[in-house]
């Protein structure tokens, strides 16, 4: 079948390798269809950024080890596409995550304790999101595409997309995983972002699972391809590969900010720990398949070709190491002083002004926990 | 000036277009046709097409849209065709939009409406006529409000775009066409209770397409003899309990009326609260009058199916039975 | 940008026509993607249905402007998709209509009348979905997607799909607007007919609207491109050849029985009247629109066929022509003959068995309505 | 045999899919891994992937395709994985699988059942703490259950899967662990509330996740001389007033508890059947205990923001001060 037969899965693309342009060894290598002027990149950093990541979500488990967090979702595995992705915003674009995205928080300059409270249940967000351009966590899945695309929209109505100026034109990044690509919601952000041509970049960590859903659930045919049904274009990046994943999202968020459109961009990468660390991977999915991703880590690419060109010195390790202790404890310190929320805070923010009613619910609220435990036996 | 209720919409909708810049009106068909029901008729002429959006058709993708638009500093108006039709961005309104304030402690502020023409009595194929009040009333950090009458509408439309939380506004879409005088001003905050008529037997609580179905009955009592005051509530959530309270403090009797069905209806919380707070004047239960625990009739069906003036007569009569 | 890149805007299929068999001078052609065999095809009974269902359209239009119905949404101008389609069904294949399939209806041999009564207000309904295999109409746009998608996997369960028995293989057919192509419901159905590979066709009458929206807002290339974005094949028919609408629907029907999957036919149609007698089409499309359309009409162009090849009589367009005044006297009369519904009918079909407190609301109903108005004055 | 609540549900499920062959689980994650929860947990390995179906991340997917696939015969039991995500599905749920039998004049039957761990107190993040119940009994055309025992689940999802009309089945996923008898055998009818606890001062209503809460205040008040009497409801919709107002025509005073909001909670429906209907025998206001009206607090908020023992005994106190 021919033309207005169209049978994908006879593309050449579903064998075709993710883009890459730093291999498992370390070594450089060029793809014309994603150039990248190496002299805009600051490897090093990148590196640094993906170690410290790694360590505040080491430490974030071992916080929920020790009962200090409710439950972490683990990023191992991803840092390359959440730090690559992260490094090729404006400060000025917007990111709209998902729940996962503790590396793109920390390239944006969040406080990293902030993350925790969430999970320890000191709050259900824990910072500013306008402060970083960074919007708080979404668990529902799918839901933040949406609010991507209307951020979007708002863009285009501002004229702080295709204007020109490089000061000024903006553009949108939405995180999502595999298995979001199921929900209608998402694909109702596709079509949105499709026909009004929003400045809207959708970036799909396919992590290989939706807890333990393997990506075939989904789709028989790679995530990059689902932007085609909708008339944009999708990209398939190795995602761990740190550079192949920033060369994307820049081009990706230039061609937005520009005016373009959207962009699709599936990073190919792995969930190394189970889902969260309420999760045991071992009831779904073979030992083997982690330890062969592991041996494709994000982390050890970067590091071996640092090494190997002499781009750093031993200091810049010692010194990287002196930060991650440093970081390290930060993030205990920080979450164990994670002050429980006042008993009343519900109430404040419900609405912009608190009804009558609810203020009166309030106050016997107040009257209840001052008082404590009316009958004195048992709480 | 008297208008209809449709063109008191639409007025309010003009005017909070022309003073706020901000302020964008997005749905499906309220563009280029004006909205199936013309509230939006004129508006996609003077204003663009970049405020006044024809969307692709998909709610759900209107107000995950929207509370994106909020987010970026606009304060859009979406339209949701029909009642039986907002279940697709439920989602959206009940995890996210209702939550966003409360989850960022105060830092999101999410002024959205949602129009909803609902209600039946015109005739309608099915999820034409429906009354989702009790959906958005359960769910904290949503405001709905309904109105009943064109100087309402007016009003009400452009004080739920000036609020600074997410807004459910009902319009009873059988009464688009009924007029009336509309005021250049008005002093009734949005989330006040309106006394339509005095009385002193009973308290008759009615909101959106009842309201003028509550005043005929009220006529008709009177006639009998029977004085029944009747209380528009206006907003659903929060709703006046004080005005409701003071009312039937008076009367020592209550009557709630409405077209959702029966059980978990607006009217189970109006009786629980008087029983409640009013426990030692009602002498009377509160009696409710409502819609029947079945899905909405074929429309030939539906003028017995509906709360009409003889129901609500009957109901009148059974609170001062007693 | 090429392989992992997609840019499906820049593929040759947009701006290809859509596959015709049959132009609208009557004149006969093939095309390798879409073999038929004329043979299998009854040319006069295919015309002769068009013709019925479109005098079916337009007595229900007259009968809503008298009265009589409270709404007609017209099918005028889709008559050869429909049919089309139809006429590649099984009697045991299953069809999953919206709100404007009167033709498909017709060909599943519905009692006409019985479309009526939704539209008049005596029932939901109106007619048996298990005795035709024809679901009842669907309001919500897209939800019928999922019934079909759902009821395709219990004929997989079965066995009644892929077994290779001719006299058991079964699929279903799923009709879809271009608007519905926007709601996130309709991408979840074609989502799990990939993923499962399920025996669902869906096709959808791309009539150029969604009541005043044109199909630019829904999407910038043609939808039948949709399918590739999940890896099912799309293919886009002329909607106003019927041969062309039966030929893909017989080719994504027999290749779904056969265990072959999900098929997406974009048929390319207009919708000729407004989107229902209370919409006002002047307001928001050109008259040259429309016309230009109606010169495509898919019933001349195959009467031109029967009348230059000769292959009907004379007699064949007067029995047409009485055949069409029968029915629409059966229409008119069985109309005015549908009984509203009992008072109890809503009570006694909202469960199974009627709940205590239901039955003593349906008792009170029934008193209220026996009664009549209490107070004598007025309704 | 005492066993968990997970495991009689389990127990039950896996007695459903031997008995009949048409029935089938689906849903994410309930296959491969046996569910966030574990309650299929070793299903799929016995019955297979064809019928025990890990499902794409879609809930709208999930219910619409059980519609489609009970219209082929089948009896498909759908597990939401959280109460916080059954929204993208509340579509699917009310215009269609609700309304499909009234739509069809009994044609169709939709014998689904929609199971959903729901409820707060186990220290969750947000969205997994939800309590929806008057959303669906809200909505004719479910039929809405939960169960507060191993006895109960076991029992209850069985009698669940065996209904012809849509049920949606909430499991107070707090009291997934609690352990309890489970008899062979039940001859409680899925829509009959159970008294849980004789008492004569005043009647105790509950359900699900405030059963055991409600059994242990009335321990507590036991001791201090005052007779409660529980009642589980059991089923919420339709729900069983016969045994309520039994109880209340006795004891002459209500309170319910519940956590779901305060504001359209189930408590206000039975508060405004009980003012209603046994007017002359209530000696005092039906008391509601209940959630605020404010989204699901953080975590380190709940055990206060709930309706705990503690609030039920000052709800006892208020209601027998009358
Ligand atoms: C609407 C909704 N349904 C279900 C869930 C429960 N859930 C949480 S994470 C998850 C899997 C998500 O997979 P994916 O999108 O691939 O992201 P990942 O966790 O791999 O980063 C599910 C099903 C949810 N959070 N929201
Ligand atoms: C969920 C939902 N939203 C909105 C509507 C209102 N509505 C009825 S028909 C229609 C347009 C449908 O367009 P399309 O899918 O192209 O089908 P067509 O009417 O052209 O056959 C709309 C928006 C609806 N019925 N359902
Ligand atoms: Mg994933
Ligand atoms: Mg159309």
């Amino acid at each position: 079948m021919a033309n207005a037969v169209q049978d994908p899965l006879s593309e050449a693309s579903l064998a075709d390798p993710p883009i890459q342009l730093l291999d498992p060894s370390g070594k450089l290598s060029t793809d014309a269809r994603l150039p990248l002027d190496l002299a805009t990149v600051d490897l090093p950093a990148l590196y640094r950024d993906m170690a410290l990541v790694r360590r505040l979500d080491t430490e974030a488990i071992a916080l929920q080890r020790q009962g200090e967090l409710g439950l972490w979702p683990s990023l191992r595995g991803q840092e390359a596409a959440q730090v690559g992705a992260a490094y090729a915003l404006y400060d000025r674009d917007m990111v709209f995550p998902t729940y996962r995205e503790h590396g793109v928080a920390w390239c944006r300059g969040l406080d990293p304790v902030s993350l925790l409270g969430l999970f320890r249940g000191t709050t259900l967000g824990g910072w500013d999101p306008y402060a970083h351009h960074f919007n708080l966590y979404t668990l529902v899945i799918g839901a933040q595409t949406l609010h991507a695309v209307g951020y979007g929209m708002g863009l285009y109505r501002d004229g702080s997309t295709g204007s020109g100026d490089p000061d000024r034109d903006t553009a949108v990044l939405a995180f999502l995983g595999d298995g979001a690509l199921s929900e209608g919601e998402t694909n109702e952000a596709f079509i949105w972002a499709a026909a009004q041509n929003l400045p809207v970049v959708f970036f799909c960590q396919n992590n290989q699972w939706a807890i333990s859903a393997p990506y075939s659930v989904q789709s028989r045919i790679p995530a990059a391809q689902r932007a085609a049904g909708y008339g944009f274009p999708g990209i398939r990046v190795d995602g761990n590969d740190v550079l192949a994943c920033l060369a994307a999202t820049r081009q990706a968020l230039d061609q937005a900010r520009s005016g373009g459109g959207p962009t699709l961009i599936e990073a190919v990468t792995y969930r190394v720990n189970a889902h969260t660390t309420a999760d045991d991977a071992t009831r779904y999915r073979a030992a083997e398949e982690t330890e062969d991703w592991t041996a494709r880590d994000p982390l050890e690419r970067l590091r071996a070709h640092l090494e190997t060109t002499g781009a750093v010195t031993d200091e810049y390790f010692t010194d990287l190491e002196q930060r991650e202790r440093d970081l390290a404890e930060r993030l205990r310190a920080g979450c164990r002083g994670l002050a429980d929320p006042d008993a009343s805070s519900p109430f404040e923010h419900t609405y912009a002004q608190m009804p009558a009613d609810l203020r009166q619910q309030l106050r016997e609220h107040l009257e209840f926990v001052s008082t404590g435990p009316q009958d004195g036996e048992q709480k | 000036m008297t208008v209809s209720m449709v063109k008191a919409l639409n007025d309010g909708l003009r005017k909070a277009l022309t003073d706020d810049p901000q302020v964008l009106l997005m749905g499906e068909d309220i563009g280029r046709l004006g909205g199936v029901f013309r509230v939006t008729d004129g508006l996609r002429k003077d204003f663009g097409e970049l405020r006044v959006v024809d969307t692709p058709l998909g709610e759900a993708g209107i107000v995950g849209a929207a509370i994106g638009l909020a987010m970026r500093g606009y304060r859009p108006v979406c339209e949701i065709q029909f009642d039986g039709f907002v279940y697709p961005a439920v989602n959206q309104i009940i995890t996210q939009l209702a939550k966003l304030r409360h989850r960022s402690a105060g830092r999101i502020s999410l002024p959205v409406v949602i129009r909803i023409p609902y209600g039946g009595g015109i005739g309608s194929i099915e999820h034409h006529s429906e009354s989702p009040e009790t959906y958005f009333a359960h769910t904290a950090g949503l405001k709905v409000v309904t109105c009943a009458t064109p100087n309402d509408a007016f009003h009400m439309i452009q004080q739920a775009v000036a609020e600074d939380d997410p807004v459910v506004f009902l319009e009873p879409k059988r009464h688009y066409w009924t007029k009336g005088e509309v005021a250049p001003a008005t002093e009734v905050p949005l989330e006040q209770a309106v006394i339509r008529r005095a009385g002193t037997d009973v308290t008759l609580i009615a909101y959106g397409p009842t309201v003028p179905v509550a005043l005929e009955a009220a006529d008709i009592a009177a006639e009998e003899g029977r004085s029944v005051e009747v209380v528009d509530l206006r907003s659903l959530s929060p709703w006046d309990v004080t005005t409701v309270r003071a009312s039937v403090h008076r009367t020592g009797r209550a009557v709630v009326a409405h077209e959702a069905a029966f059980s978990h209806g607006f009217g189970a919380e109006v009786a629980a609260r008087l029983q409640d707070e009013e426990f030692h004047f009602l002498e009377a239960p509160v009696v409710r009058v409502t819609g029947y625990d079945t899905p909405y009739p074929p429309s030939r069906l539906e003028s017995d199916w509906l709360p009409g003036v003889d129901r609500i007569l009957n109901a009148i009569d059974r609170s001062l039975s007693y």
